[in-house]
């Protein structure tokens, strides 16, 4: 699953872009219904960051539950991709909207849902260095 | 904008590629699929690297005029998502994760499958893209038009017909609002009574396809 | 939903009405907007006090269809805003506020006017109300399908093209799991091939309207 | 304007329907945008309330400025309905997002942009009696 790589590449464009050279700190988020490898999406940052010649004193990965919220009932739940069908996985590891494709709200069987939290990769904080 | 790691992602894709082209209109059932389907197959023909990508989530309907089902298609993961091959025509659509599953998107998740699929698609080589998109002035059409502003080119379709004019007129007076110049024109279902509504719009007429009876 | 006041007053309204059709069809161009302007025009002929309801903000062509320019529709406040008067038919289309000026607005901000134009327009006395709608299947049909569900009743509308079946049978399943089950469909621009689709997904045959040259 | 009955109806439903009888304090935004005649509107809303039987012991309409934000360039800024046409006041005071027909965004003259505050009528609190 190596489009990591391009996941970890988003993150270093942004840091770039924006002029972060030196960070002190950098914490990322990620949503679990992604199913990220984070052993490859940390080494392929850190990779992208020394060819930059960006560096980051302490990177934080933490893994963020994933959430739904169904907008005709209100109902909210959480879902963990193990318990998806393999192909279902894939799909939604490369776009986590597929959900849409494959669930409904449990409690109504309404598809007007949104995933709330946990939905793919995100910066939860950086502190430049 | 800025602040979305994969806007950034996005743009460095697509300044990779020499020409993107965005096909749009307002109106549905103008034959924007069809139009881009059939413009990046016959410049793929020609020998110029080519990609299709397919943002009509909703309704993909390409892959249908390509002739393929959704399981048939596949990627390969290499630092990113390498495009499906149809002989020298590169090709991108979520078809193949969604399936034949209805999906119903809002318009915030439209914009997050935009900006994932453009951020982690690999054209590697591709010297043209064509993006196929859905009907409307959306979330979609706004995403397009303002944040990959400067990075695509829009050809806009329309029939004869005067429903057609009057929705690509209104779009078009958003892309001049937000700065475009350079604006292409496809008569689709005609046969050259849009040349004179291109010149008087100043928009770039590229010529007409027919209605083709089957 | 509930804590929107608006939707109570859309409520209150809709169910006043004895029938409501609300035109669907998440492909574009199939001809939604001919198909509703057509049935709520000719049931008002009929002396049944008839309304139609233009959701289309993006693209109205209602209007057009009709023959009447933006600024010749005009409306009444009385509890609410009456509609327009053509013949017997009573007519809505937010093209009277906004003008032939181009409207973008993001899913929400779709849902706020739907929201908006159902609970303050008062179709008084009006037996039948046909609604025209966008094509797609993000915010608009969400509403209409998940909130308005048991008020209306869905037209879909299809052509006997493939990309046209394909795309009615996404609708179906939609609809199907939010429990409607009365489903009309109209074949338009065809010659009866869509019966036995019709019968195998079990939808409402309604009949064809051929493919009229102009 | 007294499409503000229809407005103040949607109210009193929402009051009905959610089981309120008994109201002791309902506070009701109006968002400056929609030009909302307050004295009609009270109005029609004091003459609904009567006829349901219901009662709100303490009564609060208060106004709310708009304020619009940019999507493209971040920019905000608010309007006044004063500062407009008669013509486009009307449209925007039966349906707030007609101003999308109308306005741009003055910095950077994009078009997405949204209404953030002062949309239209809105309930800011109700509590029950
Ligand atoms: N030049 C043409 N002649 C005949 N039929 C056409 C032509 N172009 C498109 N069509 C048909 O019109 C319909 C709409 O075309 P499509 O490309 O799906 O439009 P859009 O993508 O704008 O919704 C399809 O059924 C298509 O086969
Ligand atoms: N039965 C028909 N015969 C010929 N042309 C038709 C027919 N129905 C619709 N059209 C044309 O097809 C186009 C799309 O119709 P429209 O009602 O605007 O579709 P939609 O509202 O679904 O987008 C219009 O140009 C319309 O005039
Ligand atoms: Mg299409
Ligand atoms: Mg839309
Ligand atoms: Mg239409
Ligand atoms: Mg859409
Ligand atoms: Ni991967
Ligand atoms: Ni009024
Ligand atoms: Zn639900
Ligand atoms: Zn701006």
């Amino acid at each position: 699953m190596v489009h990591e790589w391009a996941l970890a590449e988003s993150i270093v464009l942004f840091l770039e872009n924006n002029g972060f050279r030196k960070v002190k700190s950098l914490k990322i988020g990620l949503g679990i219904l992604q199913s990220i490898d984070k052993e490859i999406f940390s080494f392929s940052l850190q990779e992208l960051l020394r060819e930059k010649g960006l560096s980051v004193e302490k990177l934080e990965i933490v893994d963020e539950g994933a959430e739904l919220a169904c907008h005709t009932c209100g109902f909210r739940w959480s879902l963990s991709p193990e318990s998806m069908d393999e192909a279902i996985r894939e799909s939604i590891h490369f776009v986590p909207e597929s959900i849409h494709a494959f669930t409904k709200c449990p409690r109504c069987g309404s598809r007007d849902f949104s995933i709330t939290q946990g939905r793919g990769v995100r910066i939860v904080e950086v502190l430049p260095g | 904008m800025s602040s979305d790691p994969r806007f950034h992602g996005a743009v460095k894709r697509l300044k990779q590629i020499p020409k993107v082209y965005m096909v749009l209109s307002s109106k549905g059932g103008v034959g924007k699929s069809i139009v881009s389907t059939l413009l990046s197959y016959y410049s793929s023909l020609k020998n110029t690297p080519t990609g299709l990508l397919d943002l009509d989530f909703t309704n993909p309907s390409t892959h249908i005029i390509l002739g393929f089902r959704p399981e048939e298609l596949s990627y390969r993961e290499e630092k990113g998502l390498e495009p499906f091959k149809i002989g020298k025509l590169s090709y991108f659509s979520i078809i193949s994760f969604t399936k034949d599953n209805p999906l119903v998107l809002k318009g915030e998740e439209v914009r997050n499958v935009m900006r994932e699929v453009l951020s982690i698609v690999n054209w590697v080589g591709v010297q043209k893209l064509f993006i196929d998109t859905p009907p409307g002035l959306s979330d979609e059409q706004l995403e397009a038009i303002y944040n990959l502003k400067g990075l695509v080119k829009p050809i806009v379709v329309s029939t004869p017909h005067k429903l057609s004019i009057q929705s690509v007129s209104r779009l078009v007076r958003i892309l001049r609002d937000a700065g475009v110049d350079e604006i292409i024109l496809v008569e689709n279902m005609g046969s050259g009574e849009l040349k004179t509504f291109a010149d008087s719009e100043g928009l770039k007429y590229a010529g007409y396809i027919p209605f083709v009876e089957n």
